[in-house]
């Protein structure tokens, strides 16, 4: 399987902390003034970030670009505090500045006037604002699984919410939507509803579940995938991920993040 | 002011070039940072064959530093000839061309087909990497790094770079045998072997175990490596090792190194070789010297 | 729980002790930790004779670690035993005398002195600091390595621990030297020879040219070190270098580490020891383990 | 000559920053809250700080307590931004907390109903601001000389003013006070009102006058000396200075860092 290595060539640029939320415990909302950023990032294309001057931590962080708003160049990023360095950067206030280097990634295709399911858990949900709101722009309809622990770890489920054509919540513990797995309510949906396409984000058994209805012909499964990154542009081959059939590795920096689920090895 | 720095006959504009594997020329860079800017260029190391690298997570963030274990994958010699060395060959600086093999032979083989290119300036070997199964081991025993660098010197006229390993005893001696055995100039260093552990999973965290460390921490090792040397041959040094400043640099030449390479640091700040051209030439400037040369291996005064 | 660990017969309360050289035991910290504390304590290396140690500037920092260049000053074996020892004594806690000479008679006279006090429970034999004239050389040559560790095991009944030098081609084969020399433990690792270079007076910043490297940076070499030395002996390994939290502890622990030593982070957090016993006590018990012995080198598994 | 070693035992602690002020750039006012530095912190001592998480820098920075407030909990750190640690003290806000060991460093004995005279340079005054305002309240007449290369770098000029019998102000550049050599004032001062004790902070050219006046038996002198430190409690043997005659080395941290300037080396 070939991927199309689409890339836009990134810039090294700052960006001004315009507005920062912390809608739930643990996640961080942050509206960022990059016209660059702004205008430039596609869907399925991510930023690494620094927002401190020491070396320690040392690598740059790697966040998805939720939204994009070009006419006041700003963007969002959907932070889950899980480190040193989604740490760090949940203590900075509005006004502070980010090193940015982005739009990074292979974009993601954007459908048009087709039917797409979403099937995301946790902040995997970040990555596929961008491509939800451009997939309803282009006429497709989108059918959003958005799955958690808890209520309060649905994350961006307004700005998926406005972008999709149905939303469904599924939460583990049943504080809010539908209380179970995902996966059931969703293979009686894709089995009734036929839809075209399906990606997900932030869980490894979804990502299986793509895969399985994939390879039953059902759907074409599309995978986001994140792995540990230094340079976030091919430099340093360190985000390899294996090629399913054939020897060797993609890159998820440069071949990715989004790949075809049938084309990557899951584990 | 003059930041030329002469590399075994090779010149350089300025003494900065990429530590071999990790700034690819790709075009992915052009808002960026443009090849064209530092000294020389510095392919990531090439094998014969192609090779896929090992298995992932290859990289882990260390205190001011990165463990990578990449495994130098590569699409072998005559894929990297036809697809990327016209690439490297056109922007107008000098090339090196970083090589590695199983065997004594496999480094011949490949001097002799680079050079027939015409394309490359300098052949660095790359005896030192902590990733290969028979990586480091060339710079680790004293008759395997003469034996390989000699046999090297015999079949190509290239002006050859002998990368060397700090995981040894006394790099200054090694730095000696390279140059003995007829090495033009040695760069020093390559990575630590280290190893990080995931004390969730209680493995390590590597799909390789262990891999080498390189960074800021290892700054003030590689300084030391450069000025034990420096006073021992009197081949050129390429100091490479943590920098991430035109400070750092600054450090490394006066310890001893007539050009600079770095590595980890394009990943942190894709800017860092300007940032470090620039910041060579300020210094100088500041403290009334003309040239580069003048600095280089003062701190031994 | 159990933290017990054995090192050589002696017993040690938890795996936790400080470095050589780095924690004086002294009253000062009375209000901040006591040297009751750790599952042992560990003098700072002593001499026959009084020493001055190097001239300033004696240590300076690099990126997540620091060099030092101390040259170990003290007053003396007599002077030791009389002013430091009784002291040391009194803990209720292992004592280690850590001990270094310039001859091979001195490491005999000295362990036959510090035996002869009672007071020791355990020997170490400072083989690698890199701050003497004659400091490192013990554990970079396998033929003084074997030969310092044989002869002081013949003059001394008490139990003793190499500590090692990482700045070796291979550390996992000195381990083995020392094994079979007759250690009963060894403590990896010392520091790593490195320098800084004041960029303003263009000379070396510390007094003496070169230092030792510790700290944070030069903890993945460190449990590398003690991961690769793990399979090679069976005698226990005090694992140091960079301890910086409980969970760098845990990951020397994972990696093979009987016990871990705490150097210079001692200096950045005078309670770091007593947090590295209570989280490794917290993290044994949220992953259901009842002894600190079933993780030790589980890593390898 | 033996050094008393007086030494308060420290206390790991932490501080909330009060308040905080540039009165000129490049220097920083702290006002910390700290019960246990503000009541038992002596003239001559120092603490060692940090105020960041991450180990690059790893070292805690050194400052000499600059005025305590035992009733209020109060105390004064006065800190020039040279590097990356006072850096990164400069931009933290009131409110923030800070890592703090101390009181550290044997205190500088209080003369009693003595004349004294202060001869510091620029960040060199913050050392002797409580040794002025305790001696000041032990009876004691203390002249101060306050120098700097200009006036906006005049130190805890109004701390000296109000603990000071007369505070002579001497600039490089004449922007303030006296222009020219501080030494040349000083000794027509010492040779006229025969003072007892001279304490010189921030400059070697004033140690080692301070050294030949004591020499000449006019005055005893005192130096306040630093030195690069990692412990702060005599653990590292790093922060050494050579004695004078005798030889071997005195800890500034353990056996000052205030010294009777006949007892080291001066550089
Ligand atoms: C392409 C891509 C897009 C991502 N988008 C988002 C997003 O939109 N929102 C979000 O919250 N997170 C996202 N992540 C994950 C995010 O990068 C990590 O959570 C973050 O790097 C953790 O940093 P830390 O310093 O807090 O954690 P630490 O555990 O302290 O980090 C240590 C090192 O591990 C790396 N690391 C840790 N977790 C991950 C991870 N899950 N993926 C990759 N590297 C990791 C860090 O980058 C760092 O180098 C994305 C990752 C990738 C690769
Ligand atoms: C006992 C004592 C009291 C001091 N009191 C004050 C004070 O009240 N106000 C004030 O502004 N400064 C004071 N200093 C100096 C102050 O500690 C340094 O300016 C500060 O450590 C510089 O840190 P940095 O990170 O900004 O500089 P950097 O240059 O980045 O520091 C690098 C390293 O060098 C050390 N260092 C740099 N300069 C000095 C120095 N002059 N003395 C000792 N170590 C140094 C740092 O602590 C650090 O370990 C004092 C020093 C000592 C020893
Ligand atoms: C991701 C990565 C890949 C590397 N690949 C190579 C390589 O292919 N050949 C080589 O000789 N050195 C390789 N190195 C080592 C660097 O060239 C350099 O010697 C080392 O990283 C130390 O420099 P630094 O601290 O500036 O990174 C690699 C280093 C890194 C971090
Ligand atoms: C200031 C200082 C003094 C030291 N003195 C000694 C010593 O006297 N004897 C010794 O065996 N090791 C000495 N060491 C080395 C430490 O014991 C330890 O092996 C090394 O610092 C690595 O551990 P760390 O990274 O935790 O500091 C010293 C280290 C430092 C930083
Ligand atoms: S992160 Fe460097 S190649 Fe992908
Ligand atoms: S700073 Fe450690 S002994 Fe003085």
């Amino acid at each position: 399987m070939k991927i199309k290595n689409n890339l836009i060539k990134p810039f090294l640029t700052e960006g001004r902390i315009k507005a920062r939320k912390n809608e739930y415990t643990g996640y961080l909302d942050l509206l960022i003034e990059n016209d660059k950023i702004a205008e430039h990032a596609m869907p399925g294309q991510f930023v690494m970030v620094r927002g401190w001057n020491s070396n320690d931590p040392i690598l740059s962080r790697p966040f998805d670009i939720v939204q994009v708003d070009p006419a006041n160049g700003l963007f969002r990023l959907v932070i889950k505090i899980t480190g040193e360095g989604t740490g760090l950067l949940n203590v900075l206030r509005s006004g502070s500045r980010l090193v940015i280097t982005g739009p990074l990634g292979n974009p993601v295709e954007v459908p048009h006037g087709e039917k797409i399911v979403l099937l995301v858990r946790g902040v995997g949900a970040a990555a596929v604002v961008y491509l939800a709101e451009s997939a309803k722009n282009a006429g497709t309809e989108v059918y959003t699984f958005l799955s958690a622990s808890a209520k309060n770890r649905l994350v961006c489920r307004d700005y998926l919410k406005n972008a999709s054509k149905d939303l469904n919540i599924i939460t583990d513990d049943g504080s809010d939507g539908y209380h179970g797995d995902a996966r059931d309510i969703l293979e009686r949906f894709i089995n009734k509803s036929k839809p075209d396409r399906i990606y997900t984000c932030g869980s490894g058994r979804f990502a299986r579940f793509a895969d399985e209805q994939d390879r039953k012909g059902l759907i074409k499964g599309f995978v986001f995938l994140e792995s540990h990154m230094a340079c976030g542009m091919g430099d340093c081959h360190g985000c390899a991920v294996k090629k399913r059939d054939s020897g060797g590795y993609y890159l998820v920096c440069k071949d990715g993040p989004v790949f075809p689920v049938n084309s990557v090895e899951l584990d | 002011m003059d930041l030329n720095v002469n590399i075994a006959g090779v010149i350089l504009k300025n003494p900065v070039m990429p530590a071999s594997g990790t700034y690819e020329c790709n075009s992915i860079h052009d808002n960026i940072f443009s090849p064209d800017e530092p000294g020389a260029i510095v392919s990531k190391t090439i094998f014969i064959n192609s090779r896929e690298g090992n298995a992932p997570p290859r990289i882990c963030e260390t205190p001011c530093g990165m463990l990578n274990s990449i495994g130098i994958p590569t699409a072998g010699v005559n894929n990297f000839i036809r697809d990327r060395l016209p690439v490297l060959a056109g922007f107008g600086v000098p090339v090196v061309i970083s090589i590695a093999g199983n065997s004594l032979e496999d480094f011949c083989k490949l001097a002799g087909i680079i050079e027939s290119t015409g394309k490359a300036d300098l052949l660095e070997l790359n005896l030192s990497c902590p990733n290969l199964h028979h990586g480091i081991e060339w710079a680790r025993d004293k008759n395997e790094l003469y034996r390989v660098i000699k046999r090297v010197k015999e079949v190509t006229n290239l002006p050859v770079i002998a990368k060397l390993s700090p995981s040894v005893t006394d790099i200054s001696e090694m730095s000696l045998i390279a140059e003995s055995a007829g090495a033009d100039a040695v760069a020093l260093i390559n990575t630590y072997k280290g190893m990080k552990i995931d004390i969730n999973k209680r493995k390590p965290f590597l799909g390789n175990i262990a891999g080498g460390l390189s960074g800021p921490a290892i700054h003030p090792l590689a300084v030391y490596a450069v000025y034990s040397s420096f006073t021992k041959i009197s081949i050129p040094i390429i100091g490479t090792g943590g920098i991430a400043s035109w400070v750092d640099a600054v450090e490394m030449i006066l310890a001893g190194a007539a050009a600079v390479g770095i590595g980890m640091y394009n990943f942190v700040n894709p800017l860092i070789m300007r940032e470090v051209i620039s910041g060579i030439e300020a210094y100088l400037k500041d403290n009334n010297f003309d040239s580069i040369t003048e600095i280089t291996g003062i701190a031994h005064l």
